[in-house]
Protein backbone atom coordinates (compact mmCIF):
# COMPACT_ATOMS: atom_id res chain seq x y z
CA UNK A 1 0.00 0.00 0.00
CA UNK A 2 3.11 2.20 0.80
CA UNK A 3 4.40 1.17 -2.59
CA UNK A 4 1.02 1.98 -4.72
CA UNK A 5 1.25 5.66 -3.02
CA UNK A 6 4.78 5.70 -3.69
CA UNK A 7 4.17 4.89 -7.43
CA UNK A 8 1.32 7.10 -6.98
CA UNK A 9 3.02 10.12 -6.30
CA UNK A 10 5.64 9.37 -8.87
CA UNK A 11 3.58 9.31 -11.74
CA UNK A 12 1.93 12.12 -10.71
CA UNK A 13 5.54 13.44 -10.50
CA UNK A 14 6.25 12.20 -14.39
CA UNK A 15 3.04 14.15 -15.77
CA UNK A 16 3.93 17.28 -13.80
CA UNK A 17 7.45 17.03 -15.53
CA UNK A 18 5.57 16.18 -18.80
CA UNK A 19 3.89 18.94 -18.65
CA UNK A 20 7.01 21.23 -17.73
CA UNK A 21 8.55 19.77 -21.22
CA UNK A 22 5.54 20.58 -23.23
CA UNK A 23 4.90 24.40 -22.07
CA UNK A 24 8.61 25.08 -22.06
CA UNK A 25 8.85 23.90 -26.07
CA UNK A 26 5.63 26.19 -26.76
CA UNK A 27 6.93 28.76 -24.47
CA UNK A 28 10.11 29.31 -25.98
CA UNK A 29 8.86 29.68 -29.39
CA UNK A 30 6.67 32.36 -28.21
CA UNK A 31 9.28 34.49 -25.81
CA UNK A 32 12.97 33.54 -27.60
CA UNK A 33 13.79 34.86 -30.50
CA UNK A 34 17.52 35.24 -30.17
CA UNK A 35 19.61 33.70 -28.33
CA UNK A 36 21.41 36.00 -25.54
CA UNK A 37 24.54 35.80 -23.08
CA UNK A 38 21.70 35.51 -20.46
CA UNK A 39 17.93 34.94 -20.26
CA UNK A 40 16.46 38.71 -20.36
CA UNK A 41 14.36 40.26 -18.15
CA UNK A 42 11.52 40.90 -20.30
CA UNK A 43 12.07 36.93 -21.96
CA UNK A 44 12.03 35.52 -18.35
CA UNK A 45 8.96 37.77 -17.69
CA UNK A 46 6.90 36.69 -21.01
CA UNK A 47 7.92 32.80 -20.20
CA UNK A 48 6.15 33.00 -16.81
CA UNK A 49 3.43 34.84 -18.04
CA UNK A 50 2.83 32.60 -21.07
CA UNK A 51 2.55 29.36 -18.25
CA UNK A 52 -0.22 31.50 -16.25
CA UNK A 53 -2.01 32.78 -19.42
CA UNK A 54 -1.82 29.23 -21.10
CA UNK A 55 -3.68 27.52 -17.82
CA UNK A 56 -6.14 30.72 -17.56
CA UNK A 57 -6.95 29.88 -21.28
CA UNK A 58 -7.52 26.25 -20.57
CA UNK A 59 -9.49 27.47 -17.24
CA UNK A 60 -11.45 29.61 -20.05
CA UNK A 61 -12.68 27.14 -22.08
CA UNK A 62 -13.39 24.50 -20.32
CA UNK A 63 -15.99 27.09 -18.12
CA UNK A 64 -17.28 28.30 -21.32
CA UNK A 65 -18.03 24.89 -22.77
CA UNK A 66 -19.50 23.72 -19.69
CA UNK A 67 -21.80 27.39 -20.06
CA UNK A 68 -22.55 26.16 -23.99
CA UNK A 69 -23.24 23.15 -22.70
CA UNK A 70 -25.69 23.77 -19.66
CA UNK A 71 -27.24 26.95 -21.59
CA UNK A 72 -28.03 23.73 -24.46
CA UNK A 73 -25.51 26.01 -27.18
CA UNK A 74 -23.95 22.51 -27.72
CA UNK B 1 -18.58 2.89 -19.39
CA UNK B 2 -16.12 2.53 -22.47
CA UNK B 3 -18.70 4.66 -24.63
CA UNK B 4 -18.64 7.42 -21.89
CA UNK B 5 -14.54 6.80 -22.00
CA UNK B 6 -14.34 7.42 -25.39
CA UNK B 7 -16.88 10.90 -25.52
CA UNK B 8 -14.96 12.20 -22.82
CA UNK B 9 -11.33 11.28 -24.50
CA UNK B 10 -12.74 12.90 -27.23
CA UNK B 11 -13.52 16.13 -25.33
CA UNK B 12 -10.02 16.69 -24.02
CA UNK B 13 -9.00 16.15 -27.56
CA UNK B 14 -11.02 18.53 -28.43
CA UNK B 15 -10.33 20.99 -25.77
CA UNK B 16 -6.22 20.73 -25.71
CA UNK B 17 -6.01 21.00 -29.57
CA UNK B 18 -8.62 24.53 -28.77
CA UNK B 19 -6.23 25.56 -26.68
CA UNK B 20 -2.95 25.08 -28.70
CA UNK B 21 -4.46 26.79 -31.95
CA UNK B 22 -6.48 29.01 -30.02
CA UNK B 23 -3.81 30.61 -27.57
CA UNK B 24 -0.98 30.50 -30.19
CA UNK B 25 -3.55 32.90 -32.31
CA UNK B 26 -5.34 35.45 -29.64
CA UNK B 27 -2.69 35.80 -27.33
CA UNK B 28 0.35 35.58 -29.12
CA UNK B 29 2.42 38.24 -25.79
CA UNK B 30 1.36 36.67 -22.79
CA UNK B 31 1.28 39.70 -20.17
CA UNK B 32 -0.26 39.79 -17.05
CA UNK B 33 -3.66 38.66 -16.95
CA UNK B 34 -5.77 37.66 -19.92
CA UNK B 35 -6.83 40.71 -21.30
CA UNK B 36 -10.78 41.30 -22.13
CA UNK B 37 -9.84 41.51 -26.07
CA UNK B 38 -7.97 38.35 -25.60
CA UNK B 39 -10.54 36.75 -24.03
CA UNK B 40 -13.03 37.84 -26.91
CA UNK B 41 -10.72 36.64 -29.48
CA UNK B 42 -10.77 32.94 -27.29
CA UNK B 43 -14.33 32.60 -27.15
CA UNK B 44 -14.80 33.44 -31.25
CA UNK B 45 -11.39 31.26 -31.74
CA UNK B 46 -13.58 28.46 -30.42
CA UNK B 47 -16.60 28.49 -31.58
CA UNK B 48 -14.79 28.68 -35.24
CA UNK B 49 -12.73 25.77 -34.54
CA UNK B 50 -16.25 23.32 -33.01
CA UNK B 51 -17.51 24.42 -36.19
CA UNK B 52 -14.49 23.51 -38.53
CA UNK B 53 -14.50 19.94 -36.33
CA UNK B 54 -18.26 19.51 -37.39
CA UNK B 55 -17.10 20.07 -41.09
CA UNK B 56 -14.10 18.05 -41.37
CA UNK B 57 -16.28 15.63 -39.50
CA UNK B 58 -19.03 15.44 -42.02
CA UNK B 59 -16.87 15.40 -44.81
CA UNK B 60 -14.85 13.30 -43.73
CA UNK B 61 -17.34 10.38 -42.56
CA UNK B 62 -19.27 11.23 -45.65
CA UNK B 63 -16.17 10.25 -47.87
CA UNK B 64 -16.33 6.98 -45.60
CA UNK B 65 -19.45 6.33 -45.90
CA UNK B 66 -19.08 6.57 -50.18
CA UNK B 67 -16.23 4.71 -50.67
CA UNK B 68 -17.67 1.76 -49.07
CA UNK B 69 -21.04 2.03 -51.15
CA UNK B 70 -18.71 2.43 -53.80
CA UNK B 71 -17.36 -1.03 -53.24
CA UNK B 72 -20.44 -2.47 -54.53
CA UNK B 73 -21.17 -0.61 -57.52
CA UNK B 74 -18.79 0.93 -60.14
CA UNK B 75 -14.45 1.75 -59.21
CA UNK B 76 -13.60 4.21 -57.11
CA UNK C 1 -18.92 -12.08 -28.83
CA UNK C 2 -21.11 -9.25 -28.60
CA UNK C 3 -18.69 -7.74 -26.39
CA UNK C 4 -15.74 -8.02 -28.71
CA UNK C 5 -18.14 -6.71 -31.50
CA UNK C 6 -19.11 -4.02 -29.21
CA UNK C 7 -15.91 -3.26 -28.13
CA UNK C 8 -14.38 -3.68 -32.23
CA UNK C 9 -17.13 -0.79 -32.62
CA UNK C 10 -15.81 1.11 -30.12
CA UNK C 11 -12.36 0.86 -31.15
CA UNK C 12 -13.23 2.25 -34.65
CA UNK C 13 -15.06 5.19 -33.45
CA UNK C 14 -11.96 6.29 -31.45
CA UNK C 15 -9.66 5.81 -34.35
CA UNK C 16 -12.25 7.84 -36.74
CA UNK C 17 -12.29 10.50 -34.21
CA UNK C 18 -8.63 10.56 -33.82
CA UNK C 19 -8.08 11.10 -37.66
CA UNK C 20 -10.82 13.92 -37.30
CA UNK C 21 -8.67 15.56 -34.75
CA UNK C 22 -5.66 15.39 -36.84
CA UNK C 23 -7.04 16.75 -40.31
CA UNK C 24 -9.29 19.33 -38.29
CA UNK C 25 -5.79 20.52 -36.74
CA UNK C 26 -4.02 20.74 -40.37
CA UNK C 27 -6.90 22.01 -42.66
CA UNK C 28 -7.86 24.41 -39.64
CA UNK C 29 -4.14 26.01 -40.07
CA UNK C 30 -4.43 25.98 -44.42
CA UNK C 31 -7.81 27.20 -44.56
CA UNK C 32 -8.31 29.70 -41.15
CA UNK C 33 -6.08 32.60 -41.26
CA UNK C 34 -7.88 35.68 -39.16
CA UNK C 35 -10.65 34.08 -37.09
CA UNK C 36 -14.50 35.82 -37.38
CA UNK C 37 -17.22 36.08 -36.41
CA UNK C 38 -19.10 32.97 -38.37
CA UNK C 39 -16.97 30.33 -41.03
CA UNK C 40 -17.17 31.93 -44.26
CA UNK C 41 -18.43 30.49 -46.91
CA UNK C 42 -14.93 29.61 -48.19
CA UNK C 43 -13.67 28.69 -45.20
CA UNK C 44 -15.96 25.94 -45.05
CA UNK C 45 -15.69 25.13 -48.53
CA UNK C 46 -12.17 25.31 -47.58
CA UNK C 47 -12.46 22.96 -44.93
CA UNK C 48 -14.21 20.47 -47.04
CA UNK C 49 -12.11 19.95 -49.90
CA UNK C 50 -8.90 19.97 -47.58
CA UNK C 51 -10.24 17.06 -46.16
CA UNK C 52 -11.31 15.11 -49.89
CA UNK C 53 -7.95 16.04 -51.51
CA UNK C 54 -5.84 14.89 -48.26
CA UNK C 55 -7.53 11.26 -48.82
CA UNK C 56 -7.40 11.94 -52.65
CA UNK C 57 -3.76 12.26 -51.85
CA UNK C 58 -3.30 9.25 -49.55
CA UNK C 59 -4.93 6.96 -52.41
CA UNK C 60 -2.65 8.66 -54.98
CA UNK C 61 0.25 7.73 -53.25
CA UNK C 62 -0.03 3.94 -52.27
CA UNK C 63 -1.42 3.43 -56.02
CA UNK C 64 1.53 5.24 -57.46
CA UNK C 65 3.91 3.17 -54.73
CA UNK C 66 1.68 0.27 -55.83
CA UNK C 67 2.34 0.56 -59.53
CA UNK C 68 5.96 1.51 -59.13
CA UNK C 69 6.78 -1.82 -57.29
CA UNK C 70 4.94 -3.57 -59.79
CA UNK C 71 7.06 -1.74 -62.85
CA UNK C 72 10.42 -2.40 -60.34
CA UNK C 73 10.87 0.73 -60.00
CA UNK C 74 11.38 0.25 -56.34
CA UNK D 1 5.99 -12.65 -39.22
CA UNK D 2 7.52 -10.00 -36.87
CA UNK D 3 9.91 -9.33 -40.41
CA UNK D 4 6.89 -8.29 -42.34
CA UNK D 5 5.28 -6.52 -39.59
CA UNK D 6 8.20 -4.23 -39.31
CA UNK D 7 8.68 -3.65 -43.06
CA UNK D 8 4.88 -2.98 -43.07
CA UNK D 9 5.13 -0.09 -40.19
CA UNK D 10 7.69 1.04 -42.09
CA UNK D 11 5.95 1.71 -45.62
CA UNK D 12 2.97 2.58 -43.48
CA UNK D 13 5.13 5.44 -41.54
CA UNK D 14 6.78 6.50 -44.92
CA UNK D 15 3.25 6.97 -46.63
CA UNK D 16 2.00 8.92 -43.77
CA UNK D 17 5.02 11.06 -44.14
CA UNK D 18 5.07 12.38 -47.28
CA UNK D 19 1.20 11.87 -47.58
CA UNK D 20 2.06 15.15 -45.15
CA UNK D 21 4.48 16.78 -46.22
CA UNK D 22 3.39 17.09 -50.28
CA UNK D 23 0.12 17.31 -49.45
CA UNK D 24 1.40 20.64 -47.59
CA UNK D 25 3.72 21.44 -50.66
CA UNK D 26 1.63 20.73 -53.84
CA UNK D 27 -1.85 21.50 -52.39
CA UNK D 28 -1.94 25.05 -50.34
CA UNK D 29 -4.96 25.72 -51.50
CA UNK D 30 -7.45 22.58 -52.07
CA UNK D 31 -10.22 22.82 -54.51
CA UNK D 32 -12.89 20.31 -55.71
CA UNK D 33 -10.31 17.94 -57.32
CA UNK D 34 -6.45 17.09 -56.97
CA UNK D 35 -5.91 19.27 -60.54
CA UNK D 36 -3.09 17.44 -62.64
CA UNK D 37 -0.40 19.90 -61.67
CA UNK D 38 -1.04 18.95 -58.24
CA UNK D 39 -0.89 15.45 -58.92
CA UNK D 40 2.63 16.10 -60.74
CA UNK D 41 4.10 17.71 -57.89
CA UNK D 42 2.67 15.12 -55.78
CA UNK D 43 4.77 12.43 -57.98
CA UNK D 44 7.53 14.34 -58.46
CA UNK D 45 7.10 15.31 -54.02
CA UNK D 46 6.99 11.29 -53.61
CA UNK D 47 9.96 10.19 -55.98
CA UNK D 48 12.39 13.49 -53.91
CA UNK D 49 10.93 12.44 -50.47
CA UNK D 50 11.94 8.96 -50.93
CA UNK D 51 15.21 9.45 -52.28
CA UNK D 52 16.12 11.78 -49.25
CA UNK D 53 14.74 8.65 -46.88
CA UNK D 54 17.72 6.53 -48.73
CA UNK D 55 20.30 9.38 -48.27
CA UNK D 56 19.51 10.05 -44.62
CA UNK D 57 19.59 6.11 -43.95
CA UNK D 58 22.48 5.78 -45.44
CA UNK D 59 24.09 8.55 -43.59
CA UNK D 60 22.68 7.26 -40.32
CA UNK D 61 23.31 3.82 -40.83
CA UNK D 62 26.95 4.92 -41.95
CA UNK D 63 27.61 6.81 -38.96
CA UNK D 64 26.57 3.80 -36.63
CA UNK D 65 28.85 2.04 -38.17
CA UNK D 66 31.54 4.02 -37.82
CA UNK D 67 31.27 4.95 -34.29
CA UNK D 68 30.79 1.07 -33.07
CA UNK D 69 34.24 0.28 -35.12
CA UNK D 70 36.42 3.24 -33.36
CA UNK D 71 35.25 2.03 -30.05
CA UNK D 72 37.56 -0.57 -30.56
CA UNK D 73 40.25 1.88 -32.08
CA UNK D 74 40.87 5.50 -31.99
CA UNK D 75 38.58 8.44 -29.78
CA UNK D 76 35.09 8.84 -31.08
CA UNK E 1 14.59 2.72 -8.92
CA UNK E 2 11.91 3.82 -9.82
CA UNK E 3 12.87 7.54 -9.04
CA UNK E 4 16.08 6.76 -10.63
CA UNK E 5 13.53 6.00 -13.90
CA UNK E 6 12.23 9.11 -13.97
CA UNK E 7 14.92 11.18 -13.53
CA UNK E 8 16.61 9.55 -16.42
CA UNK E 9 13.48 9.93 -18.49
CA UNK E 10 13.43 13.72 -17.81
CA UNK E 11 17.14 14.19 -18.52
CA UNK E 12 16.67 12.35 -22.21
CA UNK E 13 13.46 14.54 -22.62
CA UNK E 14 15.36 17.50 -21.59
CA UNK E 15 18.01 16.33 -24.27
CA UNK E 16 16.07 15.77 -26.95
CA UNK E 17 13.95 19.26 -26.88
CA UNK E 18 17.51 20.84 -26.45
CA UNK E 19 18.50 19.17 -29.62
CA UNK E 20 15.80 19.84 -31.93
CA UNK E 21 15.27 23.39 -31.10
CA UNK E 22 18.88 24.26 -30.55
CA UNK E 23 19.75 22.44 -33.98
CA UNK E 24 16.99 24.29 -36.02
CA UNK E 25 18.40 27.61 -34.62
CA UNK E 26 21.75 27.03 -34.24
CA UNK E 27 22.67 24.95 -37.21
CA UNK E 28 20.29 26.75 -40.09
CA UNK E 29 22.60 25.27 -42.89
CA UNK E 30 24.51 22.49 -41.87
CA UNK E 31 27.61 22.01 -43.41
CA UNK E 32 30.79 19.46 -43.65
CA UNK E 33 31.63 19.91 -39.62
CA UNK E 34 30.13 21.60 -36.62
CA UNK E 35 32.00 25.47 -36.47
CA UNK E 36 33.03 26.98 -33.60
CA UNK E 37 30.62 29.91 -34.17
CA UNK E 38 27.93 27.30 -34.28
CA UNK E 39 29.29 25.20 -30.90
CA UNK E 40 29.37 28.30 -29.00
CA UNK E 41 25.34 29.06 -30.33
CA UNK E 42 24.56 25.24 -29.24
CA UNK E 43 26.33 26.27 -25.65
CA UNK E 44 24.67 29.45 -25.38
CA UNK E 45 21.06 28.18 -26.37
CA UNK E 46 21.36 25.08 -24.21
CA UNK E 47 21.93 27.69 -21.01
CA UNK E 48 18.85 29.33 -22.06
CA UNK E 49 16.99 26.52 -22.36
CA UNK E 50 17.98 25.09 -19.28
CA UNK E 51 16.91 28.05 -17.36
CA UNK E 52 13.41 28.74 -19.83
CA UNK E 53 12.94 24.94 -18.38
CA UNK E 54 13.34 26.07 -14.55
CA UNK E 55 11.48 29.22 -15.06
CA UNK E 56 8.67 27.20 -16.36
CA UNK E 57 8.55 24.56 -13.90
CA UNK E 58 8.58 27.26 -10.96
CA UNK E 59 5.71 28.89 -12.71
CA UNK E 60 3.89 26.06 -12.99
CA UNK E 61 4.22 24.20 -9.08
CA UNK E 62 3.50 27.55 -7.95
CA UNK E 63 0.52 27.83 -9.71
CA UNK E 64 -0.82 24.32 -8.98
CA UNK E 65 0.07 25.15 -5.48
CA UNK E 66 -1.76 28.53 -5.37
CA UNK E 67 -4.92 26.27 -6.74
CA UNK E 68 -4.37 23.67 -4.49
CA UNK E 69 -4.64 25.98 -1.55
CA UNK E 70 -7.63 28.72 -3.05
CA UNK E 71 -9.38 25.44 -3.05
CA UNK E 72 -9.70 25.90 0.88
CA UNK E 73 -9.87 29.51 0.84
CA UNK E 74 -12.02 31.57 -1.75
CA UNK E 75 -13.16 30.96 -5.60
CA UNK E 76 -10.47 29.85 -8.20
CA UNK F 1 17.17 -17.45 -26.73
CA UNK F 2 17.72 -17.49 -30.09
CA UNK F 3 14.09 -15.90 -30.63
CA UNK F 4 15.15 -13.53 -27.80
CA UNK F 5 17.95 -12.52 -30.02
CA UNK F 6 16.20 -12.50 -33.35
CA UNK F 7 13.27 -10.28 -31.50
CA UNK F 8 15.76 -8.07 -29.71
CA UNK F 9 17.65 -7.60 -33.74
CA UNK F 10 14.30 -6.34 -34.76
CA UNK F 11 14.06 -4.35 -32.35
CA UNK F 12 17.20 -2.81 -33.03
CA UNK F 13 16.31 -2.18 -36.45
CA UNK F 14 12.52 -0.64 -35.67
CA UNK F 15 14.49 1.55 -33.85
CA UNK F 16 16.68 2.99 -36.44
CA UNK F 17 14.31 3.24 -38.84
CA UNK F 18 12.30 5.02 -36.71
CA UNK F 19 14.86 7.74 -35.95
CA UNK F 20 15.18 7.78 -40.14
CA UNK F 21 11.83 8.86 -40.04
CA UNK F 22 12.22 11.66 -37.88
CA UNK F 23 15.60 12.81 -39.46
CA UNK F 24 14.28 12.59 -42.81
CA UNK F 25 11.00 14.80 -41.74
CA UNK F 26 13.45 17.80 -39.93
CA UNK F 27 16.48 17.29 -42.63
CA UNK F 28 13.18 17.45 -45.57
CA UNK F 29 12.67 20.75 -44.29
CA UNK F 30 15.95 22.12 -43.97
CA UNK F 31 17.29 21.40 -47.25
CA UNK F 32 14.65 20.98 -49.80
CA UNK F 33 13.19 24.18 -50.29
CA UNK F 34 11.13 23.53 -53.90
CA UNK F 35 10.65 20.22 -55.63
CA UNK F 36 12.84 19.63 -58.43
CA UNK F 37 12.79 16.65 -61.40
CA UNK F 38 15.79 15.06 -59.34
CA UNK F 39 17.73 15.89 -56.00
CA UNK F 40 19.96 18.22 -56.69
CA UNK F 41 23.79 17.61 -55.54
CA UNK F 42 23.42 20.57 -52.70
CA UNK F 43 20.56 18.87 -51.53
CA UNK F 44 21.58 15.61 -51.18
CA UNK F 45 24.96 16.88 -49.19
CA UNK F 46 22.79 18.99 -47.63
CA UNK F 47 20.65 15.72 -46.28
CA UNK F 48 23.77 14.02 -45.48
CA UNK F 49 25.22 16.83 -42.83
CA UNK F 50 22.09 17.58 -41.94
CA UNK F 51 22.41 13.97 -40.21
CA UNK F 52 25.73 13.48 -38.89
CA UNK F 53 25.50 17.61 -38.08
CA UNK F 54 22.39 16.52 -35.83
CA UNK F 55 24.30 13.68 -34.07
CA UNK F 56 27.07 15.93 -33.71
CA UNK F 57 24.76 18.63 -31.47
CA UNK F 58 23.43 15.33 -29.44
CA UNK F 59 26.85 14.36 -28.28
CA UNK F 60 27.98 17.81 -28.20
CA UNK F 61 24.87 18.39 -25.74
CA UNK F 62 25.66 15.48 -23.90
CA UNK F 63 29.38 15.66 -22.88
CA UNK F 64 28.74 19.65 -22.35
CA UNK F 65 25.92 18.33 -19.74
CA UNK F 66 28.17 15.89 -18.65
CA UNK F 67 31.40 18.52 -18.08
CA UNK F 68 28.43 20.88 -16.21
CA UNK F 69 27.56 18.29 -13.88
CA UNK F 70 30.92 17.47 -12.90
CA UNK F 71 31.92 20.69 -12.19
CA UNK F 72 29.23 21.22 -10.22
CA UNK F 73 27.54 23.75 -12.58
CA UNK F 74 24.09 21.97 -12.22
Amino acid sequence: RELAQFLEGENAKARVQQTVHSLTDSCWDKCISKVNNKLERGEEACLANCVERFLDTSVFIVKRLESLRGSGGM
Amino acid sequence: KVRGELALANAQELINKINEKCYDKCVPKPGARLESGEQACLSKCMDRYMEAWNVVSRAYVGRIQRESANQYGGGM
